[in-house]
């Protein structure tokens, strides 16, 4: 399965984690992922607020590399997968977009190229029970709670999952042994870049969730997002200081994948979360009692 | 002022608000699911309902001087519920816009942030966060508040320190300015 | 040779004000095909009427076009004027100088007068082309069919069985009843729903002129109004009605289990099983999806049998097969009635799968004293009385983009009196209900609402909610209080949704099979919205109760009246009178195609072989038939065929080409 | 006798309309008194299904200005679907008839409700306008009788 | 060609000696070198007449209309269009399949008859219009099959005849139809050879009806023309017989493929011929259908 790869500028830094781990998963998953060269930012978070073709313009360059190549694109990060999905469906619906974007961009760009999303990637294209049939070891024993955010299920348009209740995520830590704890924020947003602009609102948005996530007992949360990574992890730092401990940690889909395929914490980043993320590993493998599994 | 009056200050806005949004605002019924469901509707100075109210009333000017549309996640619950099948986050995005570009920033924080990432894409084609750390700061004036916790991601070595830049900015630059120009000549200014 | 009559009215001033009435007369004193011109102050008096029949019989005329008001107005009229003095009453035209011309011309006489001798040559030239007509008569079959047992379709046969005519009521469930047997109380008098519905069915079952056909379903309908022909197919009962006594035994004995419907799956019931136990008739049926017997005999073996051995009167048949029966009627009234939404589409709301999230419907069992629980209000999960409960109205209703598009009318008032009956029940439960509107709009509706919040204390909140989720052992609810600006988190222990009301599953399947009409939605269709709200586009078939679109007891019990009183007077007569002009076939032309066979709205059209002569030898061909009963006359077969075998009568191809002609020719 | 000069040209529209709707719509802005220009004819049909497209074409032959088709709007058709027909039939022959050369604003379909007085007099007044505008029709039609015509003016 | 020109043969052989089929409608050679027409043959001794060459463009099915009232079992060799046609005419219940034995010929497009009689002798005759546009030149149904299928050189429809009409403005439009009407004589070949035109009484020969004049002009003409058109709208094949037989060449096709077109961007795609059953685009109707009319 050969795919162009787009990593997006979160996992370069703040997400690097989930940059490490997609392409030790994917490998071993005999996922072919090829960078495209050279990429620009999509543009997430800032270009829509600033201008419509601006937001179309930034993320069709990227697609027209990947569909010079031949290649669909995966994309590990729910924003940029979602930007990039926009231009797909624009250029599809409308002639005249196509037509615009090309001369905007300089190069063709006919929607033939699709933007994937490397979850459903996973889920789809893979299957749960292939992923399962892979690992070395099963996550029996882990509590977790699985958490879309916005990007992979909204907008309807662009949404890869079930816009209510997405299951990709459930049903591959099912797979995989772990326990999926049912919880009502599956989709919710967790602040996306107020957290940065207007702490406070993004703070509360955080906190939110988070409080529903301690409530529940599960031992942590398992994401695809970098954007709702760091808000989740990082920011429960400051949540922590603020309102006491909460201490769950957050990992990439990839990170849980790769430690059931075997692979080591370190080499899929997972010392590198705010939230020390280490210890709950060894929960896998015990049941609640306590004992072996 | 009377109602018809302030309708008739809105009339140019209104139109620039209904051809760049697209949105036919008068499906709205007025019931809130959008409201209901908005993640930051605690926050927002006037519900999502009423900035669509204003809106369909075509009080534009007022619409744009909210904070609400600056607070907007752009998570698009309201427009995936919407039992009319309204754009409500297109209507969000497209106040936004015209807010900026008709010198009504309630959040200027907010802008800023935008302002300083489309700045760095300009420059380098992709994101580099420290430069949007201290760069945000630096522009609100807040120098160090967000290192907060752009110090400890060096720590955990999550930020570049030395950014990329792309060898074809040339390419970016003149695709950047050309979509503005674009975006520009929607809204009808030459 | 055409001799035709003439005839200008001047309405008064109405038309000779603007138009010259004389001159029109002149214009076409000598016009093809005319043999006598005049005017006259106003045709429909006594004096015209007269005048017309002596001019006939004086001039031998054997056509008249009276130009005058609308034949919308007078063609009725001036059709037994003509009759009277023995011509044939299609042998009339007229030409509508009044509305279409001189009111709306005024001052422009000159042009009003040229419009007005164009009209009365288009006419004249028709009236050359028309053909003596008569009309047909056929026979009426003095019995009718009510499709569906619920209480329209109860009310309607009792109706009509009491003035004196049968009627069978046809009902697909083991019994009548339908949906007013599930709900506990009615609005806005909070009386028993059972205490005034059983005595309706009691009377239905034991009335010399009311015939039940339950557990059966409608397979077919032929024919046509007065003389329907309905194809029934009486399911296998796996009981035999008339050796059951309706003692129950077997139900006490049967070992295997389903889901109830009746309550809204809140319980199990057996697999022989009357619905409810006022069911009419009160004998079981086996469901044999759950019956073991059933089921072992699809592993080929056959087990159990207990209900057999248990009967006293031996009428358990497992070996009965589905019967299909035709009957004859005069007239049909459907009365299907409606379903209640399914609110699973919802995401937002849980896809169905939280438990204490249920329907208006769910709740009417929860509180029925023969219900589940005895009609303790209880939480269907752990069986824990809720001491908060939201209500939610609107669900699937008035959302274009996920459910329905109109307004259920019934769950204003519905929320509002389960609402009331929570807090009559429980008085420490909170009752919250979000809504959009309250639509009251009936008898002591809105009297009832307000006590609703003001002496129940029940909550109104005015907002769509956003999203409802399980959170520990409660269901929160996210919505807006729009009035407040402000959003709004409840931890409910149970939620009601007001599902909307929608059409039967298969109400389209079932409007084909009748031959009527229905909506985007699956309602069946009204002739008119106004002044025919009973009656459909095809003759002898009338609507009762919600089948045609949402409606609350009161108005299909009234509706049901007005059908019923239609069905009677289409009964009472021995004879039906039919319009000849419909369209007929001209078979030496027609090709067999069938291509008009699928436009006729009346399924008039059937293909059928005919033999003929062809060089010595006998052939057989197909070719299309009009059934004149069935056909309306729309003609849109005419247009369908193109070697114009098929053709409208008294709107032919010809008649039609004559006055385009006739208006083209005054063009030179 | 009209005449043929643009100038004071006055055409003549022919008016297929259905019993149930638009013949009533026309009475009811007759009964209203709603004025437009006395330029039309309605013919009476059953149903707007009834009209044949070759009907209007032999208007044309025979010289008419210009032709509009009227019935029900759909879904409130007095016999359920004839207007369904209508509308796909008349979709193509106004296509055709364009194609043809005939100008687009010479032959129209509308519904027009038994309620929607007010809107025959609009949809007639705004047809016998354009139609004056664009002056005779000389597309589709019998030369011969064009000639006739020609003759009889001389004299 | 040969191959399968030897196979026809066989097969018509072997149907008539086994007395499965008591007639064969093929191809035999014409008068002209470019000619190919219709032979009947009921003679096993009589099948060398069969040809297959690049002039066998004439569509037989109608033919099949002849045996409606005979004792006959019918064998018919049929090209992608005949197929089409033998469709059709199943489906107006003008032929009845189970007299019909539908030997499918893949085909690889005729060559003009028209062009060929105007070129001089040898030289290169281009493919005909409704061959180089067509999409089906495999039987879409047949009983047996000889030869093997070509990959068909067209997927979709060509409207670009259509479309420059299309841009014409009206009096161009209107100056361009009544020239290429007033060569019409009215001789109703398009009519007699359209597989689509099949009644049993044409309403052009019911002079009574009142519907046509015997006035040939072009007003008259193109009554007919577009009437004939509108008869065939939504159940036209494409084969494109009734320009190759009109003597005067008016462009019937471009009637035809208007409405084809229309039908088309309205209603949905729509192709004649392939089924046998299931609604005509004129016989049918969607609540859902464009409004252009409120």
């Amino acid at each position: 399965m050969d795919y162009a790869y787009y990593p997006g500028c979160s996992l370069e830094s703040t997400g690097i984690e989930f940059h490490m781990s997609t392409k030790a998963v994917a490998k071993a998953l005999g996922i072919n992922l090829v960078e495209i060269p050279d990429w620009n930012c999509c543009g997430a978070s800032s270009a829509h607020a600033r201008g419509h073709w601006l937001s179309l313009a930034l993320p069709a360059r990227n697609m027209a590399i990947a569909e010079a190549a031949g290649l669909d694109v995966a994309i590990p990060c729910a924003a940029c997968y979602s930007r990039s999905k926009q231009v797909e469906v624009e250029v599809n619906k409308s002639e005249e977009t196509k037509a615009k974007i090309e001369e905007i961009i300089g190069r063709p760009y006919t929607g033939k190229s699709k933007a994937r999303n490397l979850t459903d990637i996973f889920y789809r294209d893979l299957g749960p029970a292939a992923i399962a049939e892979k690992a070395k070891k099963s996550l029996k024993g882990l509590k977790v709670l699985t958490y879309y955010g916005c990007l992979m299920s909204r907008p309807p348009e662009l949404a890869c999952d079930d816009i209510e209740d997405p299951i990709s995520l459930d049903e591959i830590m099912t797979a995989l042994g772990a326990e999926v704890i049912p919880w009502g924020f599956k989709t919710e947003c967790c602040g996306g870049s107020l957290t940065a602009c207007r702490p406070q609102v993004g703070m509360d948005m955080t906190k939110r969730i988070m409080d529903a996530a301690k409530k529940s007992g599960a031992d942590c949360i398992v994401t695809a997002c970098p954007m709702c990574h760091s808000n989740l992890d990082m920011r429960q730092v400051q949540l922590s200081k603020a309102y006491g401990a909460y201490n769950v940690p957050v990992y990439f889909v990839t990170e849980l994948i790769g430690i059931a395929l075997g692979m080591s914490p370190k080499d899929l980043g997972i010392n590198r979360h705010f939230i020390p993320a280490e210890a709950t590993l060894t929960k896998i493998g015990k049941t609640s009692e306590g004992g072996e599994a | 002022m009377t109602l018809n009056e302030k309708q008739k200050q809105n009339e140019e806005l209104n139109r620039e608000f209904l051809r760049r949004s697209g949105v036919n605002v008068s499906k709205c019924y007025q019931c809130g699911k959008c409201s209901a469901g908005c993640p930051v509707g605690d926050h927002m100075d006037i519900p999502t309902n009423k900035v669509m109210r204003l809106a369909q009333m075509g009080l534009i000017e007022d619409a744009m001087k909210s904070h609400a549309i600056w607070l907007c996640a752009s998570c698009t619950t309201c427009t995936t519920r919407c039992p009319k099948g309204v754009d409500v986050a297109k209507v969000m995005e497209t106040l936004r816009i015209m807010a900026k570009e008709h010198g009504y920033v309630a959040e200027k924080n907010v802008d800023k942030f935008h302002s300083v990432w489309m700045g760095i894409i300009g420059t380098m084609g992709r994101m580099y966060e420290p430069g949007l750390i201290v760069g945000r700061n630096f522009s609100t004036g807040k120098l160090f508040q967000d290192t907060s916790f752009g110090i400890p991601y060096i720590a955990k070595q999550k930020l570049k320190l030395v950014p990329y830049k792309s060898g074809n900015m040339n390419e970016i630059k003149s695709l950047i300015a050309k979509a503005e120009a674009m975006d520009r000549e929607e809204r009808g200014n030459k | 040779m055409e001799r035709v009559g003439v005839f200008i009215c001047h309405c008064g001033s109405n038309i000779g004000a603007v138009v010259d009435c004389a001159k029109v007369a002149e214009n076409v004193r000598n016009y093809p095909g005319v043999a006598y011109s005049t005017d006259y102050k106003y045709m429909c008096s006594e004096p015209g009427q007269e005048m017309i029949q002596n001019a006939i019989k004086e001039h031998n005329l054997n056509r008249v076009v009276v130009a005058s008001c609308s034949p919308r107005m007078h063609e009725k009229t001036f059709r037994a004027c003509v009759e009277k003095v023995g011509l044939n009453p299609y042998m009339f035209e007229m030409a509508n100088i009044r509305e279409h011309c001189s009111w709306v011309h005024a001052g422009k006489n000159e042009e009003a007068t040229e419009k007005a001798t164009d009209l009365v040559k288009m006419a004249v030239s028709k009236v050359c082309k028309n053909e003596e007509l008569q009309k047909g008569h056929a026979p009426v079959t003095k019995r009718a069919l009510v499709v569906g047992g619920g209480i329209a379709g109860i009310q309607c046969a009792l109706d009509i069985a009491n003035n004196g005519y049968q009627v069978d009521i046809l009902e697909r469930t083991p019994s009548i009843g339908g949906k007013m047997s599930q709900i506990d109380k009615t609005f806005p008098t909070i009386d028993c729903s059972a205490c005034i519905l059983t005595p309706k069915m009691v009377e239905a079952s034991s009335h010399p002129n009311i015939n039940l056909i339950t557990y059966s379903e409608l397979e077919h309908v032929d024919g046509y109004v007065g003389n329907f022909e309905v194809t029934i197919r009486k399911k296998a009962r796996s009981v035999d009605i008339k050796k059951c006594t309706g003692c129950g035994t077997c139900m006490t004995k049967c070992p295997g289990k389903a889901d109830d419907e009746f309550n809204m799956n809140l319980r199990k019931r057996t697999a022989i099983y009357t619905p409810f136990p006022q069911a009419i008739p009160n004998k079981p049926v086996i469901d044999r999806v759950n019956c073991l017997k059933f089921k072992s005999r699809e592993n080929g073996k056959d087990v159990c049998g207990i209900c057999s051995k248990f009967c006293p009167t031996g009428a358990i048949d497992y070996e009965q097969v589905d019967e299909l029966v035709t009957e004859k009627y005069g007239a049909i009234v459907m009365a299907t009635g409606y379903e209640q939404f399914d609110h699973s589409i919802y995401g937002e709301y849980g896809y169905g799968k939280y438990p204490d999230v249920i329907s208006g419907l769910h709740f009417e069992r929860l509180v029925n004293a023969s219900g589940p629980t005895q009609g303790h209000i209880v939480r269907p999960s752990d069986h824990k009385e809720p001491k908060t409960v939201v209500m939610v109205k609107c669900v699937g209703s008035r959302d274009p983009e996920h459910g329905k598009s109109y307004c259920s009318r019934t769950c204003c008032m519905y929320t509002a009196k389960q609402a009331t009956m929570i807090r009559d029940h429980c008085p420490d439960t909170k009752v919250y209900v979000f809504y959009m509107d309250v639509r009251t709009p009936g008898k002591l509706y809105d009297e009832f609402y307000n006590r609703t919040r003001e002496e129940y204390g029940v909550e109104y909140v005015r907002g769509r909610v956003s999203k409802i989720y399980q959170d520990g052992e409660q269901l929160m609810v996210k919505g807006e209080d729009t009035l407040l600006g402000k959003q709004v988190e409840i931890a409910a222990d149970m939620v009601i949704l007001a599902n909307a009301m929608i059409p039967q599953t298969d109400s389209e399947k079932m409007a084909q099979i009748v031959g009527i009409g229905y909506d985007k939605d699956g309602w069946f269709t009204e002739s008119h919205p106004k002044l025919g709200p009973v009656e459909t586009h095809t003759a002898g078939v009338f609507l009762a109760g919600a089948c045609q679109g949402p409606k609350d007891i009161p108005d299909s019990v009234a509706q049901a009246g007005a059908a019923a009183v239609k069905v009677c007077a289409l009964l009472s007569k021995d004879q039906l009178e039919t319009e000849p002009t419909v369209s007929k076939v001209d078979t030496k032309i027609c090709s067999g195609c069938g291509l008009c066979v699928p436009v006729c709205p009346y399924k008039a059209i059937t293909l059928e072989t005919i033999q003929e002569r062809r060089a010595g030898k006998t052939i057989e061909r197909l070719v299309a038939n009009v059934n004149s009963s069935l056909c309306q006359g729309c003609g849109a077969c005419t247009v369908t065929c193109r070697s114009g075998a098929a053709n409208l009568k008294h709107f032919t191809n010809a008649q039609i080409l004559a006055e385009v002609d006739a208006l083209c020719q005054t063009i030179l | 006798m009209s005449n043929n000069s643009v100038e004071n040209f006055e055409p003549k529209i022919l008016v297929f309309a259905c019993n149930w709707c638009t013949y009533a719509g026309a009475d009811l802005a007759g009964t209203s008194r709603l004025q437009y220009p006395p330029n039309v004819r309605v013919l009476r049909v059953p149903c707007s299904c009834r009209v044949n497209p070759q009907f209007v074409i032999r208007a044309f032959q025979r010289g008419i200005d210009g032709v509009l088709v009227a019935g029900c709007h759909p879904g409130d058709c007095h016999y359920t679907t004839g207007n369904y027909y209508t509308r796909r039939r008349f979709l193509l022959i106004t296509r055709m008839m364009e194609y043809m050369g005939i100008d687009p604003k010479r032959f129209h379909t509308r519904w027009i409700s038994g309620a929607e007085g007010p809107k025959f007099q609009q949809v007639v007044t705004e047809m016998i306008e354009e139609v004056k505008a664009i002056g005779p029709n000389d597309k589709l039609r019998d030369d011969m009788k064009v000639e006739v015509k020609a003759v009889e003016t001389n004299e | 060609m040969s191959d399968i020109q030897s196979e026809m043969r066989a097969t018509a052989k072997q149907l008539l000696e086994s007395g499965e089929a008591t007639v064969v409608i093929g191809w035999e050679k014409g008068t002209m070198p470019y000619n190919s027409t219709p032979v009947m043959i009921r003679s096993a001794a009589d099948v060398d007449k069969l040809i297959w060459d690049e002039y066998c463009q004439q569509n037989l099915s109608t033919y099949l209309i002849d045996f409606i009232y005979t004792e006959d079992k019918v064998a018919i060799f049929a090209k992608g269009c005949d197929t089409r046609a033998y469709n059709r005419l199943i489906q107006d219940k003008r032929i009845s399949a189970d007299k019909c034995i539908v030997i499918g010929v893949p085909c690889s497009g005729m060559k003009s008859a028209k062009a060929a009689a105007k070129l001089p002798e040898g030289a290169e005759v281009p493919m005909s219009k409704a061959c180089k546009e067509c999409r089906y030149p495999n039987p879409v149904v047949f009983d047996r099959k000889i030869g093997q299928d070509v990959t068909p050189w067209c997927t979709e429809k060509d409207f670009s005849d259509v479309e420059a009409i299309e841009a014409m403005d009206q009096d161009a439009k209107a100056a361009f139809w009544k020239e290429q009407y007033t060569k019409c004589i009215r001789c109703y070949a398009c009519r007699n050879i359209c597989p689509a035109c099949n009644c049993t009484n044409c309403i052009f020969d019911q002079s009574a009806s009142g519907w046509q004049s015997k006035d040939i002009n072009a007003s008259e003409n193109q009554f007919y023309g577009v009437t004939r058109a509108f008869h065939v709208a939504g159940r036209c094949i494409e084969c494109g017989q009734c320009e190759m037989v009109c003597p005067s060449d008016v462009p019937i096709m471009l009637m035809n493929k208007k409405f084809i077109k229309d039908i088309d961007t309205l209603f949905g795609a729509y192709e004649a011929g392939l089924e046998t059953e299931g609604p005509v685009p004129l016989s049918h109707y969607e609540v859902s259908d464009p409004e252009e009319f409120m």
